[in-house]
């Protein structure tokens, strides 16, 4: 592994491994985002762990040069939790798609929002599974085509900025990987935020999603920060918000915008916090954490008379 | 001549059958004896039939033992439920007087009892809930239970609940011990071992000493889901793991559970998990996750009966074929199962060497009895307590870091987040040496052939089996967990008895110690498997690779209750040849 | 003489390498050949390998041949991964000029057939996407390869994208016979069998058979979440189905998918899923529900490279430990192996009929490679398939009904929301026969022995198991799944030349049919267990019941990619008594 | 199995197996207004099914005498939703436990609301885990203590009324089983509902959780629909209601009232109702869905000139 200059430079943030994305991909203003963000802010990426599911999304970690979990289909929040209890001090980022953050992960989102772990959640939304080659995901429109409902999904979209201001995270934005400067922004901002922040990608798939592309985005795309939502911490302005989200899926509405920006924020105790003050209080129970006194421990089994 | 006695309580969940054993227990080592319990708690959270038994001894015990000397039977039901086993020379202390919801019969050869624990628990005293102290008493009485240490046990119990409550019990103690005074008159010579020297031992539960062992091991993240008969590894854990700068984190449930665990040992930590057969089935995923990542991870499946929900507190060992073969895909894993509560805490310990050494999750395969049984084993010696940690490059930054370098050994120095020049990125899918993906066959058969490679040799590194018995024998056991320290009682009593019979106890069931089970094999004419499991799954797993199948007998039970010691005692005279 | 002719494809995903292949297949079976293909796509969505070979004969063909006859190469990874296969006598057609990325060396014997495919699609006809037209064009002038039947599958393919594009693809067609009669010579007699009668077949790939299997054996509902071999049974099955009044669900997880699977077959339908390793274990738990409450399921599990994520899009055949014994507990179903594309239909039509009957989950096990592989089968005779319906009671209402009543077969007649007097409730606790939770030893016991006692003779009530070759062998070949097809080619080969070779195929893994085997190992002298994944799973699932242990040689691949015939013929061979 | 008289009384609703549940436990309110229910509407209990997960609470399918399902931890809703697609005409509860719902089962929850099948999910929240004898669950208060958390655990809560709005319920309610009539009245409305219901049922377990009480429950609990929630289509209300269901659980405003009624209730086609849609576009392609023309199928297979 080369040594690395300082100041680190984005490109030193990839790794030898090369992407299998395809040409076009939204995916790449992700990556892109993420190692200027890491040289913008000089992160040492030995103390970087990039965390995914399976996905095509979910590939991005191999392209780093940071300490890296592609683990299983849904699974990253809980991986990255175990590794931020263990070790505190790590930066995390999750990078993962839709399907894998909606559909088969949904079951650990709410309780790694709610427990406001400091780990930053990119998802990269490109509305449809892209790796399995083009089924509907959980936010797909209603309607949407894919190989196993080529007759248009009977489902209705989940709202991902809703669930997730409901779910408790302290961080919750949505951008849109067309515009570099938006997208990094956004993941900036949700790095340096404290707490458990999400950044919803709109991330468009050029291969298999003909509806959602960089085209359809681009004119309906507006900063909801720019234009006067400034009170991050309201989080029923917040909901009211997010609830016009998805309006462009309404087929009344098609020419709905597109909101995005940070549509909440506030600020709460993250779990280290927590953790680290109830450890406080058990520091002394057998002499010192660190070197123990065993016998102290074992006289808690002992017959006492 | 040595004191061998077992006491068995059986009533009504809530009405105190576990704490009146719990009492004895204590008392007992309180004194200095040698002893084990058995316990079975019913499926209900209140009523349904429970089960507490303590055998004692001055001289080391095996296992449970074959039914009991005494039964105290709180109700109608413990009756029922043991009649059959009240055989000439039993004892019975029964409920009887207004409060009493049975009449036994006569047995001949039967000793009875009865005294109105209930009646004098509600009556006398005012409180129905001190009837298991009312029995106590009457027990102690007869069989002359060192009352002082009785109390003892009772104070340290009931203290923070106020003075009141304690000398409420030591009333409902002594109401029964008065009422056997006054009453009956001692028809037989059961009595408890003398009260002796104290000795430095440690009072241990199943599940606790693979909390404790964890503890010792180093173990700095438990992450699991609450499951029975597996959720006290975590109740014990829980502050005992903060005092030691660690955390015992309540995830969603076990696919969660494990998640966090692999992120934990990823990041550097020593983890565990425990949980039973749902639990790991649903962890299965993640289980190849860490096999093919290889990441230390030490998983504990407290069995209970299966399929499905089965029956979740009652023992069974059916849940081997999962531990070796459950994960998708060739999965190479260790397999580890304790047959006592001391084990449970050593090879806890051994579990996570093992992980940590050969970068690999290990199976620590107990049950719902070993969970419960309680056991006075050493005080542990921390200084000879020895401690693996995973093989780090520790290499220069600029040096080429191959995360997944085909060594010899198949072990490959790893990284840990922090760390400077070892970034690398794990994953699941197949790879390269440098951790990135790659499906070509070369690739393949090279990674493939790595992962297996790690357990060539772990029988000679580790020996993970122990003999005992005849060096020929006529007649060969083989049997793993719990049921170990029963046939191992089988198989003394046996040998005392002249016959020519030897043992073999694996502590390692996958990989299999092949050449350590060959040898034993030759060196026997018929091999005895008895196991808690219908398929017999050890014996099928043994007889894939060593053809044994002329000479096996299998002897199973999938009753929900492990084997007693004179099932496979009998069995053994029963294919001996005449 | 018989022609037997492979040509192979190969190329960058999204070159067109496998429509090129699937373009010579329609026009091959269209022209009344025997047709089989072999595809490999590569884990990219674009760019990687990718491979399609066709083997047309004017015999039945069993696998997909030893290599290749005719290589056409469209980029230089396809050369080099196909160079060494490039051996005296075998053609290469592959590209040149100026969007070739490659210059082939000469190889000795081979003889070689420059076409600027990259260029003449480009230039020429302005369409680089005809790449794949211009080099099957030289193909066809080459190897007289039916021009208008292949012209009709291509009319056909892109009829709906309008007739220019159709229009255009015949250029490209023309344009690169016109190139092979302007500048090449041909320089062997390789040739396509000669275009006779049109027999009555379905041109079926191996997942569609698993779809259509299903629809024929009454499927009414198909659950499943996606996954990489296995979603195209799905696709294949959705508006299929809904025109037979079912429906396809694509669930949010897997879990899921087999629980709603669970829950409408509860209700009465027949039900299918199909996933792959990942799938199968996170569907762990609940096919152990499925075992418990006796509920006809068929999991249909399409085997990829494993552990883990490992190799989504290769061939392997890694998980038959995993199908019989990855639930926890004493868990008993039924697990199945097809070893092409017409049986992977009649296979899972069976495999209804045996959940239907045994009130139990099945698994097929098919493979990545068997996913993709592509036969011409008979057209199949409706009114030859036979449907089995689970047992319901259809007793009078007021009679007692006992779901789980311990009959002498061990089948219950069950009864299904809507009919009255059934009303039951199904559940994963250990129950009684009126499916009420119980614990007791008793119940226990006769459930267990009830659950296992389904299966006793099944190996009888339907013969699993196909024999082939000298009734007294010197070697046996037991294979399992597509090995099975490859196999069968071998063993043909060896007898063609006067060895004395037997084989035995069982189409039926789990409950192993022991009669069957013993027989047939009984027969031979030596045993061949050849088997696409590391440890020889199957091998050692026989070994357990049979002891073939002296007689038994494994030949294992776990490279990804399948057995050819003559590994299998060599490996015969060299075991074979001199 | 007994015939049933008609009209069928709400006992015979119950099933020979004996409940094992302790005496006072909440869940028996439950049990008795699910028959009452039942016996109101006549509903023939051989086209009931009740299916539930793993926990106290999910024992209830086991005392009734109509089809049941008692699943796996977890995984009642994917059951049910199977059962419901394969027979749309069952009448189906789901009755469950706050943990199976919302911890283990959480990412099937959002699946099924939004999907909107006609299914009653009745979930008894006692703010714990009974069956496994007392850890905390996602309704849990924060620093509640349970065996893994004998300290009072570090998380936050769930809100499952909002949670349930958010995920596209179309009818979200909840009551109190200390009050049979309210208990009996929100069942029944849901019921009633064309569509996916659920009632949270705030159900006490006196064995194991001596917070949550029936005493504790008594005092705060009121009736928004009597206190003038009327405008049940009203989603933004509903949500802004919902968001101080919880407020009880803040250590500053303990005495605050816990709200129980009807928060939220639309229309929306039931997903039976798109699927056999669906179904009819499709129900001549093969002549006929029951008998089909065979070959007219397999000759999409044969090889065309
Ligand atoms: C357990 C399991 N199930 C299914 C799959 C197959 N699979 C891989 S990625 C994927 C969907 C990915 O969708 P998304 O997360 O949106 O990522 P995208 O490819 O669209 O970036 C699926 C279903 C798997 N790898 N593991
Ligand atoms: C896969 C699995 N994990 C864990 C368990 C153990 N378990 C049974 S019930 C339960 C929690 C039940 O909580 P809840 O749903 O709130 O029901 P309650 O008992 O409180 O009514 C758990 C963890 C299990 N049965 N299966
Ligand atoms: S398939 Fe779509 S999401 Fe996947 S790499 Fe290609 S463009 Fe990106
Ligand atoms: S433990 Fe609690 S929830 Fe369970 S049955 Fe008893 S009172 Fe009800
Ligand atoms: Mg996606
Ligand atoms: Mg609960």
């Amino acid at each position: 592994m080369e040594l690395l200059q300082t100041p680190i430079k984005p490109k030193e943030y990839r790794s030898e491994i090369e992407s299998t994305w395809c040409p076009g991909c939204g995916d790449f203003g992700v990556t892109t985002a993420l190692t200027n963000i890491m040289s913008q802010m000089q992160m040492d990426p030995d103390s970087v762990l990039t965390i995914s599911g399976i996905g095509c999304s979910s590939r991005l970690p191999l392209w780093l040069r940071t300490f890296g979990f592609h683990s299983c289909h849904g699974r990253a929040l809980p991986v990255a939790i175990g590794a931020k209890i263990a070790n505190p001090d790590l930066n995390i980022f999750v990078t993962i798609g839709d399907g894998d953050m909606f559909s088969i992960g949904a079951g650990h989102v709410p309780h790694a929002a709610r427990r406001n772990f400091d780990i930053k959640v990119f998802c990269m939304d490109n509305n449809m599974y892209a790796l399995t080659k083009n089924q509907v995901s959980p936010t797909s429109r209603h309607k949407k085509k894919g190989s196993l409902s080529p007759y248009g999904t009977l489902d209705s979209p989940i709202n991902p900025i809703e669930l997730m201001i409901t779910y408790g995270a302290t961080f919750v934005a949505q951008s849109y990987t067309g515009s570099m400067k938006h997208t990094t922004a956004m993941m900036k901002a949700a790095t340096e935020h404290k707490g458990f922040a999400f950044v919803n990608l709109l991330s468009p798939c050029p291969t298999f999603n003909h509806e959602e592309t960089f085209k359809y985005y681009k004119p309906r795309i507006y900063d909801i920060n720019e234009e006067g939502h400034k009170d991050l911490s309201n989080r029923m302005k917040a909901l009211e918000l997010s609830d016009r989200a998805m309006d462009h899926y309404q087929e009344s509405g098609s020419d709905a915008k597109i909101p995005i920006g940070i549509f909440y924020k506030t600020e709460k105790p993250v779990f280290a916090e927590n953790l680290a003050e109830l450890k406080k209080s058990y520091s002394s129970a057998y002499g010192s954490a660190d070197k123990p006194d065993w016998n102290k421990i074992f006289d808690q089994y002992a017959p006492q008379q | 001549m040595a004191i061998d006695l077992t006491l068995r309580i059986g009533g009504e969940g809530g009405e105190g059958v576990i704490s009146a054993g719990d009492f004895l227990m204590q008392a007992a080592s309180l004194a200095g004896m040698e002893v084990v319990t058995f316990k079975s708690f019913p499926a209900e959270i209140k009523g349904g039939y429970a089960l507490s038994q303590l055998r004692v001894s001055d001289q080391h015990i095996l296992s449970q033992g074959d039914g009991f000397n005494i039964l105290i039977a709180f109700n109608g039901e413990a009756y029922e439920l043991n009649k059959s086993l009240l055989t000439p020379g039993t004892v019975m202390i029964y409920d009887t007087g207004s409060e009493a919801d049975f009449e036994p019969e006569e047995i001949p050869g039967v000793i009875m009892y009865p005294v109105p624990m209930g009646e004098i628990a509600k009556r006398q005293l005012k409180a129905y809930i001190t009837k298991n102290m009312v029995a106590l008493g009457a027990a102690a009485e007869l069989f002359n239970i060192p009352v002082d240490t009785l109390k003892e046990s009772i104070r340290q119990k009931f203290t923070r609940k106020g003075d009141k409550v304690v000398q409420l019990n030591y009333q409902a103690l002594e109401a029964g011990a008065e009422h056997v005074r006054n009453n009956l008159k001692k028809q037989e010579s059961f009595e408890f071992p003398k009260p002796r020297e104290k000795k430095d031992v440690l009072i241990i539960e199943g599940n606790q000493a693979i909390a404790l062992g964890a503890a010792m091991a180093g173990c700095k993240y438990y992450g699991a889901y609450p499951i029975t008969p597996a959720t006290t590894v975590g109740n014990y854990l829980a502050e005992l793991i903060l005092g030691l700068g660690g955390f015992v984190y309540q995830a969603e449930d076990e696919i969660s559970a494990l998640g966090t665990c692999l992120g934990a040992s990823f990041a550097g930590a020593k983890v565990l998990t425990a949980t039973s057969g749902p639990g790991i089935s649903l962890m299965t995923e993640l289980i190849g996750l860490g096999i093919m990542a290889e990441i230390p991870l030490v998983i504990a499946n407290i069995q209970r009966g299966g399929p499905s929900t089965g029956m979740p507190t009652k023992h069974d060992q059916g849940d081997l074929y999962q531990a070796c073969f459950g994960t998708h895909g060739d999965a190479p894993k260790i397999v580890l199962a304790p047959a006592n509560v001391e084990e449970n805490l050593y090879l806890t310990i051994d579990a996570f060497n093992l992980a940590e050494k050969y970068q690999t999750p290990v199976f620590l395969l107990s049950d719902a009895s070993l969970a419960l049984r309680v056991e006075a084993i050493k005080r542990p010696d921390m200084s000879k307590v020895k401690h693996e940690h995973r093989m780090t490059r520790n290499g220069k930054a600029d040096e080429k870091f191959l995360r997944y370098m085909s060594t010899e050994s198949g072990i490959s120095p790893t990284g840990i987040p922090g760390m400077p020049g070892h970034a690398y990125a794990a994953t699941g899918l197949e790879h390269a040496e440098n951790s990135g993906p790659r499906t070509n066959p070369d690739t393949r058969n090279l990674m493939t052939e790595k992962r297996w490679r790690k357990f060539d040799n772990i029988e000679d590194e580790w020996k993970p089996v122990e003999r005992e018995g005849d060096e020929q024998a006529e007649v060969g056991v083989i049997s793993w967990g719990l049921t170990q320290s029963i046939a191992k009682e089988a198989v003394q009593r046996l040998r005392a008895k002249g016959l020519k019979v030897a043992a073999l106890y694996p502590k390692m069931l996958w990989p299999l110690p092949v050449k350590a089970i060959k040898a034993f094999v030759d060196s026997v004419n018929q091999v005895l498997i008895p196991e808690a499991n219908f398929q017999g799954q050890f014996a099928e797993i043994i007889k894939a690779e060593v053809p044994i199948h002329d000479k096996l007998v299998k002897l199973n039970v999938y009753r929900g209750e492990p084997f007693i010691p004179r099932e496979i005692e009998e069995k053994i005279e029963e294919i001996y040849p005449k």
